[in-house]
Order: structure tokens, then C-alpha cells, then sequence
């Protein structure tokens, strides 16, 4: 199947990159994406993980055509 | 009810005097009305800051945004909401959030922009990155606001 | 800092584009800005209200105010305050009164804003008339908001 | 001596006065002024009392030249 892959502010810098297109097996969690998708870079314990644009677990099942977004914690908002 | 990411300056009284006029329903029965804007300061954990870039989730951060707003209009029975969050180059002094609530008394008012404030800083994705003498770095962490 | 007894109509948003703009060192210093606005309702009590007057006493309330607003200040380490109440003949969906307040972290501009609030409504000689179908009524207590 | 007196609010209309100027003896509390002013009606209990603008005790001694507001519970502010 196919997800597409988001990557934003520090993590983005950090890998070089925005997002990308992976394929992988029909059985895969948010977790097997981003191995996939950084070449088998751990995934830091704080990188937060969305599906479809909804927070998940980083065990959460991706279908096909699921977007995956990763980040590091959210700093919005004001002092 | 209102929600926004704006890339361009907010200019948040302006803001609030246009909001009102477009909904003339608030007169009358709102009877408190509790806002909150967040400005960049020019300086952060003693260094000076002389710039700012704010970076979001685009889809994502309106998504939840929205959320948090229902979550809020429902739990204090609020009459309005509007909140609208810069994203994009800002300077020192620049609004970068506005968060307003309309209610029939105050103590929803109140209690509701704090709620959603907190909220704003700890769930939605939105990510600041400071210039400072030394260079760009990454805001890593909130600061607890209760 | 500012505190006025206003007889005339009160826009609450223009007055703050003002205060910011008589005060421009509040950009960049100050990293949140707290402001609540209480305005006439069209009904109390289960019932319709019509108009209402606001009567003080003057010389008395002014320096209430300016008490309030210094303790305030002190206590929560505030950069400025505006608090602007009216006074005289008001009809439904007038702003009553605007607090506004300035500080560097959140925290404090939230809880400086509410207390001032409860504040001015328990201590500050202000008095309410309210006129309903059923004639003149002086409003008789306050509704707490803690 | 001389005392000034002012009444407020609904108070102000139930006793049909806005104040009064009161010339009593030497010692007098908030309390005999406002029996002074009033002609000997009793001081309602929720009535608030201000000497020079502050607010005061009934029991609070009066000066010469003072001014004592008699009011009602205040009622500003927003609901």
C-alpha cells in the first residue's frame, strides 16, 4: 500500500526533508512508516504522530492512502 | 464561531471591532466577553529575540483548533468564539494569538479563554523557531501557564 | 496605567487600539494581554430589560479603582493596566465595563483580569437601576463569580 | 462641628436626599451622623459607610470637616 509521509520543524531540518510517498506491506503501524520512510532511523520517544491529520499512537494501523505526520511537541500559543 | 491561521500581521482589537459588527446577535445577550492576546516578546530565557518564524500542521492545526473550540462552546455553554493564530515571519511585539469568548456571565468567560489557551500551547500543532544574536534555534518546550 | 469613570458610550476595542498605540513600550515587553468586557444584558431575573443607569459616587469610586488597580499591579507584577467603567444611561448590549491587563507570561494577565473583575463588582461604589415593563427596580446583589 | 453627608442609590431615594451638611458635637461616630442626617431613623444593617471617601466602621470617629457617604451594597461591574 501507499501512505504519505509529513515531516515538520525540527524533525524536517533534522532529516532533510518535508514528506515523502512510502510503500510498504498491507500490514503496517505509523511506527513501520517512519522506519520505512527514514531508513531505519529510531523514532524519537517525544516525535508525536498523527493519521489523517488526528493524533494516533505510534502503534496505530495505517490503511492505504493514509497520511502520517510526525513532529516534535507542538509550541503555539503564548507565554 | 471563527477559527484561523494567518500568515499576514493580525491586528486584534481591529479584529474584534469587525467581529462584533458582523455578529450583532452578541449585543444584548452576551453579557461578558473574556480575550486573551499573546504577543512576541524580545527577549526569551535571557536572550534578546529579534525575530520570529511561526511553522504549522496546515489541515491539521484548523482541525484541531475547531476541536478545541466545540470542546470549549459545549462544556461552558458559551454564545462565540473566535481564535486566530499567526503563522509565518513575525517581529518582536507582532500579536500572535487571539483568543475571545462570548458568554451570558463572566465566570464561563474567563474559565473558557484560559482553557483554551492552555489548550492551544499543549495540543495544536503549531511551532515557533526564535532568531536570536547566535541564530535560528527551535522553541522546545511550553511554559506552564496554571 | 489608566482608570475613568465614563458617562459616555464606551467602545471597548477602539479604546484598547488607542491605549496600545498611546503606549507603545507594551510591544515587545509584554507577552500577554488579558481584557474583559461585561456589557448590558436584555434580561435579568427572568425578565426584559430595557435600559439602564449607573450611578456612583464620585471622587470615591475613582480612587477605588485606582486602589484596585495598583494592589493589582504589585501583587501580579504587571506592565500596565486600563480599566474603564460607565456610568449614566445605558441600553441593552452597552459595554458596562472594560478591564484590561499586560504582562509578561499568561498566568498573570489571566488572573490579575478576573480578580480586578470580581473586584470592582464587591468593592467599588457602582450602583445599577434597572428599567423593566414593570417599572424603575435598583438591582440589589451581585452575582458571585468564583 | 461640621460634617458633610451624602447618601447614594436606592438608599438616597428611600430618604428622598442626596445629603445634608450636619453640625453635631465634638465626639460623634459615622453612626450618630447618620442618626444626625436622618432625624433618628435606625442605620440599616447591609448600609456601607465611607469617611472621606474610604471606606469606615460605623463606629469610626468623624472629624471636623469629613464627609460620610451612606450607600447601599455596590452593584457594578458585570454579571
Amino acid at each position: 500500500m501507499t501512505v504519505a509521509v509529513k515531516f515538520f520543524a525540527s524533525l524536517k531540518e533534522q532529516l532533510g526533508c518535508d514528506g515523502a510517498t512510502v510503500e510498504i506491506g498491507e500490514v503496517a503501524t505509523a511506527a513501520d512508516v517512519w522506519l520505512q520512510a527514514t531508513g531505519g532511523k529510531s523514532l524519537p520517544p517525544n516525535v508525536l504522530v498523527a493519521v489523517n491529520m488526528e493524533y494516533a499512537d505510534q502503534n496505530a494501523a495505517v490503511q492505504d492512502g493514509d497520511e502520517v505526520g510526525f513532529f516534535p511537541p507542538v509550541t503555539g500559543g503564548a507565554e | 464561531m471563527k477559527v484561523e491561521v494567518r500568515a499576514t500581521p493580525l491586528a486584534p482589537w481591529r479584529e474584534l471591532a469587525s467581529y462584533e459588527e458582523a455578529h450583532p446577535e452578541l449585543a444584548g445577550g452576551a453579557g461578558a466577553a473574556s480575550v486573551f492576546v499573546g504577543s512576541m516578546r524580545d527577549s526569551n530565557a535571557g536572550d534578546s529575540v529579534t525575530g520570529m518564524t511561526l511553522e504549522h500542521y496546515p489541515g491539521m492545526t484548523e482541525r484541531e483548533m475547531l476541536r478545541l473550540c466545540e470542546e470549549a462552546r459545549d462544556r461552558w455553554s458559551l454564545l462565540d468564539l473566535l481564535v486566530v493564530h499567526r503563522v509565518g515571519a513575525l517581529l518582536p511585539g507582532d500579536p500572535i494569538v487571539l483568543v475571545a469568548v462570548w458568554s451570558t456571565h463572566r465566570r464561563e468567560a474567563f474559565e473558557a479563554a484560559r482553557h483554551l489557551m492552555e489548550q492551544l500551547k499543549s495540543t495544536v500543532p503549531f511551532w515557533k523557531q526564535e532568531q536570536t544574536d547566535a541564530g535560528r534555534r527551535w522553541v522546545e518546550k511550553n511554559t506552564p501557564g496554571y
